[in-house]
């Protein structure tokens, strides 16, 4: 993993939503989802920020990152995918569909295409089984998709890099 | 204004459908318009009615008259005797089969409804973010009545009474739970809220709170007052955003109300309510493993005993109750314990909800007395099996559950005969499977699951898991022998037998459960090296017909392996040594030449 | 909003409450309006119930129709999302299923104006508590 | 206490309330086999993850099966400890493990010493039943301790180690499912962490997965080299364990036979770590006494307590843990570098050896020392004072490859002039010693007046946390003792709070000192080891002639002939040494 330097504004911000926890190690999930939520991702470099806040080991730290399948320690693409995997997705068809995304995105599951535009995942039952099967594109649901729907889901947000590119 | 004077309601369920129903409405429009009655009657489409053994369902509106197994023959007799007439066509009308007597009216016609919503009473009902809705349908009057007018331990006593079990899939006595926590001497006690709802294909928990989040807060005030707590917590999965809005919403409400914090309603009781999230660890509904995940650490589980009741959050007495199991508890004291129990079953009682989903038309969540039978579930309420398919199997208890048969259909459900028939009541997750669907896939796709969402702890989770699922891929593969069903049996057997928590003493269940009822189907994928619901990819052809193809080469253009083969306007050809069976040429074909076999 | 202090205060606050509604639902009076309830649980909003919710505020108001429109959650008909509830002063309360743009303007063209049933009602399939 | 009555095997038996299954069947000699469970009695150390499933035991009435390690007795259980069920579940489980571990036991460094591989024999286990893909991680090397994951069973012994008794907080279980390991953050290698390398790690670890770096291929080739002079020095806590390697009982002394199995191993000269712990006290105590007196002169600047320093994983704790309190520990090397130090300098030239032609091995009951010996800071112009630092294991397994029969060698000396020492330099391998070593000297420095007995009990014992005060003729001197670097976290953060009680202070990272070090012969969870070796030591102590450091002839010879006096410009050059801020 390349190392990075995190700038001081991002220590920073890490810092204060530490401290929103009182810095106390009990509330290290809770740190974890907002650090996430404001950067995106978990590297190792905000790991660490976060284990000497809240003095805690880096290898616990790291240890529950790494146990959460809600963690990310990549980047995320700007619209992540994700397939729901629950047993009403599976049923009526989500691997189908799954498999329509990795082919027209050219990705494997845990993967950001080329242009960091999509990544792709797969999760566990968001609880809309009755729209099954169900994809999620950042926190849109779209339901009852066929394989056929892919590439329109995938060109909806696409249109703003196309015209950027004529442009 | 009224425009018609009648309305004609014909159920355009699917059951119904299939049973002609279209045909129905038809004939209803044509004949009123020969009689010139379009103007004053309307026909019109309905959902289901939920009584689909009986369809085609008519309803005539407004003297509510229900009839059954209507054929569009019957039409005009009901045209001429009910509407011009004004006398009901006895012979359609609905015989009560106790009494035998014949139902008139839909408002008579109750016991059809076989839903009894407790749970779900308010959810799509009042606005969940509105306290007052729920204030005005009885909300925090069961709070304020165990506050004013019972001690704690006549309340723990009433659900004791109640026999509410705990919904979140162990089926522990409430009532029971409450009054260990209460026994054990602390300084500080919790009040958890299981909202880490995860096994795949129930929503239950997510749709209570998103329908009805006061419900659950004034239930674990009021668990907190019985058991000696003044702080709740609620873990809830964070891929639930709209039910962690709505719950913040309706904590903030509460708060703003005084129904929460010191001094409750003026009683001198305090509670206080904060959230926790998940993070995507299926293992985390497990209690130990929760409370260690709500302590910021990796979510494994622990040995019980020391069960969370005596030790759990920051090593203090807590009480852990899922979201449904709380949201029964303020009718229960509204309502009494000897109301509730006179719903459901002698071992089981109350309702339950279940989350109807996979291969079945009215997908959907249900509310359903204890001892309803999955045949009433599957085709009464929900509609049957979707596209006229034949049912296969309903799977129960997620991951931990098992797949049970049409011989199961007629069993009432509750959490024993569910445990004996080999599944278990689980969360209330219930997916229903068709023909199409192989079971030995579905015994692995769970194992796929439970391969995910084991916490790595203990060896035969961690380890014996991956070898079924290993042999199971093996067997859709085509490689399985015989000696890995025997294989798959006793490796089930010994996970079952040693591992730490319930994850992993379940975890076997689906394989278990599809050897009982579906071995045949196993001896396929082994014997004959074929998958009879045609799914296993490496034990199916696809084949071209040579009578159907036309030799149009779409499916020859559209083979992204170069598989396909053939002259222009003669029939086509696949190679078999080259086919990835990625389905694209069945799927473009349109004539139908493409077969798997 | 002052706190409630007794079980007494949560009393007449319900009864307040319960009364507004009963109000409502009986029609013969003044304030008595047309209501429609959206569910809008996590599938209803997927299937585009914010869409449609928004379309009958917009419409209602346009066509000058005095009606409240509110979120709810979710009804259980996952398969016929997004559903509605409508209530009308003095009549029973129908349940409408698939209810997108197109279907919600026949339901205020037709049902709410003209008192015309529409395609698509969902029968109410379950008991409440209190029946 | 209550009690309670069961059977097991169908044997009455009552126990107290709250013993487990496995404690009870064990009490009326019923072994229950296990495998991650582990508990160090007295010291407070358990490993009870419940985790790998290999006791489990039939209970009548109860669903499925009891793992015996965690489950407690209750009144009126009638426990099969060997049912059909329980047999076959137990062998299922081991078959589990090894159908995920490589099997090399052939070339293992575990092997014959494995608690994996002596459960599959003891099952008879002669088939794998159920065979799938393995996990597979990179290998980890670092200056001290190997990883080899593909070996890691998850037991946890060494998570629970590093981060609840040492509290170094290097490992941690990653991942999950089939993919979860034990790791430091980010699957780093060891030596980019924040690891002591005190080896506790690898002397729990039940498989190959934990194993110390294997420097006896160096030394034998340095022996074999002629144009090479090879002196080796020999830790005080190896005479009270190597014994074991060989069959020998846990505590038994075998200095004599260990020194003559040197010789015939070939090294040149064969001398005692003992020596130069002697030196360690006459450095250490010098300074601990200069310190101390400006002190009760009433000089504020002057830090108190002063730290023991001859612990190296102790040192790079506290660099990496505690940079601020830098100051603090004392500035004399450990007895190892002091040794090779002395040896590449005064020896060397006594002897008119090139420094480049002299080699020194020590032989340690530590993992650490192999990393200390690699320090920038011990080496001149590239070459270490110390060589190669071997293992007690180690230097067993140079005995088996030198065809020696160690039981039936006889005693032999050690040789002059770095080894001979006082009872005092062999309390060194105790917890405990080296503050009882620097009070015998001290005292009777401060006061001048001798000493009327040599025993501190006060300062001697087990328990992680100790303190004693000491009345040197008068003043009353406080000193504390921990062993086990959690112990010692807790007094150093007494020390940043600035509460410190404590003129003194004697840490040991290893539970028990260096009796219980890394490099130890595998106590295998039995505590008792630790003690018969603690037994030995003092027995060691008590047969010397000589007791106090500052009575050593040799030492007396050594500042006479070459360092001048403690502390000397001379001393600081070679027996003092500085810490760096490594957090």
């Amino acid at each position: 993993m390349p190392k990075i330097k995190l700038a001081e504004k991002t220590v920073e911000l890490i810092r204060e939503i530490c401290a929103q926890f009182n810095n106390q190690e009990t509330e290290l999930i809770n740190v974890l989802h907002q650090v996430q939520h404001k950067l995106g991702y978990l590297p190792a470099e905000v790991q660490e920020v976060i284990a000497k806040e809240l003095n805690a080991s880096v290898a616990k730290v790291y240890g529950v990152v790494t146990f959460y399948s809600f963690f990310t320690m990549l980047p995320q693409g700007q619209h992540p995918i994700s397939i729901c995997m629950g047993t009403a997705c599976y049923v009526r068809g989500a691997e189908k569909v799954l498999t329509e995304f990795k082919r027209q995105l050219g990705i494997e599951v845990g993967q950001t295409s080329a242009d960091g535009k999509f990544s792709l995942s797969c999760l566990r039952c968001v609880g809309a089984c009755g729209l099954a099967p169900v994809v999620l594109v950042g926190e849109k649901v779209y339901g009852r998709v066929s394989p056929q729907q892919v590439s329109k889901i995938i060109a909806e947000y696409q249109d703003g890099c196309a015209s950027a590119q004529s442009a | 204004m009224t425009a018609y004077n009648t309305h004609i309601l014909v159920c355009g369920g699917t059951g119904c459908k299939a049973s002609e129903s279209e045909l129905i409405k038809l004939n209803f429009k044509n004949q009123l318009a020969e009689l010139g009655l379009d103007d004053d009657v309307q026909v019109i489409h309905t959902g289901c009615f939920g009584f689909c053994e009986k369809g085609p369902i008519v309803k005539i509106q407004p003297d509510n008259t229900f009839y059954v197994t209507v054929r569009p023959e019957d039409t005009k007799e009901i045209i001429e005797e009910h509407l011009i007439k004004g006398r009901k066509v006895e012979r359609l009308l609905y015989k009560n089969p106790k009494t035998q007597e014949q139902v008139t009216e839909s408002k008579n016609m109750d016991f059809y409804k076989k839903q009894v919503r407790v749970a779900l009473r308010n959810c799509g009902f009042i606005n969940p973010e509105n306290i007052e809705e729920y204030i005005g349908n009885d909300g925090y009057s069961a709070l304020g009545k165990c506050l004013e007018e019972y001690s704690p331990e006549e309340t723990i006593q009433v659900i004791k009474d109640s026999g509410l079990r705990g919904r979140g899939g162990g089926g522990f006595p409430t009532g029971l739970k409450w009054e260990i926590t209460r026994k054990v001497q602390a300084d500080q006690k919790y009040v958890v809220c299981n909202a880490d709802e995860g096994d795949p294909g129930a929503f239950m928990d997510r749709s209570i709170l998103e329908g009805d989040p006061h419900s659950v807060i004034e239930a674990m005030a009021i668990c907190g007052y019985c058991i000696g707590a003044s702080k709740g917590l609620v873990y809830i999965r964070a891929e639930y955003p709209l039910a962690i809005q709505r719950l913040k919403t309706a904590l903030a409400q509460a708060r703003e109300y005084g129904l929460l914090g010191e001094n409750v309603l003026g009683s001198g009781f305090g509670f206080e309510i904060e959230i926790r999230y998940g993070a995507g660890a299926f293992v985390c509904g497990e209690e130990t493993a929760l409370i260690h995940s709500m302590e910021g650490k990796r979510g494994e589980p622990t040995f019980k005993p020391p069960f969370p009741s005596e030790s759990g959050y920051m090593g203090k007495p807590t009480n852990v109750n899922n979201v449904e199991t709380f949201a029964n508890i303020p009718p229960i004291i509204n309502k009494g314990a000897a109301w509730f129990s006179s719903i459901g079953t002698e071992k089981s009682k109350g309702t339950k909800v279940f989350a109807l989903a996979g291969k079945i038309n009215n997908v959907g969540l249900i509310e359903v007395p204890m001892g309803t039978t999955l045949r009433e579930v599957i085709y009464d309420i929900g509609g049957g099996i979707k596209d006229g398919k034949k049912f296969k199997a309903v799977q129960t208890g997620g991951p931990s559950g098992g797949c049970l048969t049409t011989a199961f259909l007629d069993t009432p459900i509750d959490y024993d005969n569910l445990l004996a028939a080999g599944s278990m009541m689980g969360s209330g997750g219930m997916i229903v499977m068709d023909e199409d669907d192989c079971m030995v896939s579905i015994a692995k796709f769970y194992l796929e699951f439970t391969l995910d969402e084991s916490c790595g702890k203990c060896t035969p989770c961690r380890i014996g898991n991956k070898r079924l699922h290993e042999i199971l891929v093996k067997i859709t593969e085509g490689k399985g022998t015989r000696e890995d069903i025997d294989k798959l049996r006793m490796l089930s057997q010994v996970i079952k037998d040693t591992s730490l928590c319930g994850l992993g003493q379940t975890s076997p269940n689906p394989v278990l459960s599809t050897l009982d009822n579906f071995l045949h189907e196993y001896e396929a994928h082994v014997d004959s090296k074929k998958c009879p619901a045609g799914q296993c990819k490496a034990l199916m052809q696809y084949v071209i017909d040579d009578e159907k193809c036309t030799g149009c080469t779409l499916c020859f253009r559209n083979c992204p392996v170069g598989a396909i083969s053939g002259e222009k306007r003669s029939p086509h050809y696949i190679d078999q040594t080259l086919c990835i069976k990625c389905g694209v040429c069945f799927e473009k074909c349109k004539f139908d030449a493409i077969k798997i076999v | 909003m002052t706190k409630i202090k007794s079980l007494a205060d949560l009393k007449k606050l319900k009864d307040e409450v319960q009364s507004k509604i009963k109000l409502r639902e009986k029609g013969d009076h003044p304030e008595n309006l047309i209501q429609i309830k959206v569910s809008m649980a996590t599938c209803g909003i997927a299937s585009g119930a914010k869409d449609t919710m928004n379309f009958l505020i917009e419409e209602l108001d346009h066509q000058g129709i005095d009606a409240v429109v509110t979120q709810t959650g979710c009804m259980g008909y996952c398969y016929a999302e997004p559903t509605i509830e409508l209530l009308i002063p003095g009549q029973e309360p129908v349940i409408y299923g698939y209810v997108d743009k197109v279907k919600a303007r026949e339901i205020i063209d037709k049902h709410i104006k003209l008192n015309e049933m529409v395609d698509g009602i969902i029968p109410v399939t379950y008991k409440k508590i209190d029946e | 206490m209550e009690m309670i009555n069961l059977t097991i095997d169908n044997k009455p038996i009552v126990v107290k309330k709250g013993t487990t299954i496995l404690d009870a069947a064990s009490s009326i000699g019923i072994d229950i086999p296990t495998l991650c469970h582990m508990k160090l009695h007295d010291m407070n150390i358990e490993n009870k993850p419940g985790g790998c499933r290999v006791c489990v035991v039939e209970v009548k009435g109860r669903r499925n099966l009891a793992p015996a390690c965690c489950t407690e007795a209750t009144e009126g259980m009638e426990i099969n400890s060997h049912s059909l069920r329980a047999v076959n579940a137990r062998r299922t489980v081991v078959e589990l493990i090894l159908s995920d571990h490589p099997a090399d036991c052939l070339v293992c460094a575990k092997s014959g010493n494995c608690d994996l591989q002596d459960l599959a024999q003891h099952l008879g286990i002669r088939e794998i039943h159920y065979q799938g893909s393995q996990s597979h991680y990179r290998e980890d090397t670092s200056p001290a301790i190997i990883r080899e994951m593909d070996k890691c069973i998850l037991c946890r012994r060494c998570e629970m180690m590093c981060n609840e008794v040492q509290t170094v907080g290097v490992l941690s279980t990653i991942n999950r499912g089939f993919h979860s390991v034990v790791s430091p953050a980010f699957e780093m290698n060891l030596d980019h962490s924040t690891c002591t390398y005190c080896g506790q790690c690898v002397a729990v670890c039940p498989t190959g997965a934990l194993t110390e770096v294997d420097h006896t291929g160096a030394v034998i080739r340095a022996l074999s080299d002629p144009t090479k002079t090879v002196v080796v020095q020999t830790a005080p806590a190896v005479r009270a364990a190597l014994g074991e390697e060989f069959g020998m009982e846990p505590g038994t002394l075998v200095t004599g036979k260990m020194a003559a199995a040197l010789r015939r191993l070939g090294f040149d000269y064969v001398f005692d770590t003992d020596f130069a712990a002697d030196l360690t006290i006459m450095e250490e105590g010098t300074e601990l006494l200069g310190r101390l007196n400006k002190y009760l002169a009433g000089d504020k600047q002057v830090k108190l307590p002063i730290l023991t320093s001859c612990c190296p994983a102790w040192v790079k704790f506290f660099e990496h843990q505690f940079p601020e309190l830098k100051d603090i520990p004392s500035t004399a090397r450990s007895p190892q570098q002091m040794f090779g130090a002395i040896a590449k300098t005064y020896f060397a030239d006594k002897m008119n050896i090139k420094r480049d032609d002299l080699v020194v091995v020590s032989i340690m009951p530590c993992v650490a020392k192999k990393y200390e010996s690699g320090r920038d800071e011990f080496a001149v112009n590239g070459n270490p004072d110390v060589d190669y630092a071997l293992t007690t294991r180690e230097l067993a397994h140079l005995i088996n490859l030198g065809n020696i029969d160690f039981k039936s060698l006889p005693n032999e000396e050690f040789d002059n002039p770095l080894g001979e020492s006082t009872g005092a330099g062999v309390i060194f391998g105790t917890t405990g010693g080296v503050i009882e070593a620097a009070v015998r000297t001290a005292y009777e420095v401060q006061t001048g007046k001798a000493l009327k007995r040599l025993d501190f009990e006060e300062l001697r014992g087990m328990e992680g946390l100790r303190k004693a005060t000491i009345d040197f003729d008068g003043t009353l001197i406080h000193i504390g003792i921990a062993h086990g670097l959690g112990n010692a976290r807790k007094l150093l953060e007494e020390i940043k709070a600035g509460h410190s009680e404590f003129h003194a202070i004697e840490i040991m990272s290893c539970p028990g000192g260096c009796i219980g070090g890394g490099g130890q012969p595998y106590h295998h969870g039995d505590v008792e080891i630790l003690k018969k070796r603690q037994r030995a030591i003092y027995a060691e102590d008590k047969n010397k002639v000589l007791r106090k450091s500052h009575e050593n002839p040799y030492i007396l010879k050594l500042y006479e002939e070459f360092l001048g006096e403690p502390l000397s410009e001379k001393a600081h050059h070679l027996l003092h040494t500085q810490y760096f801020d490594r957090s």
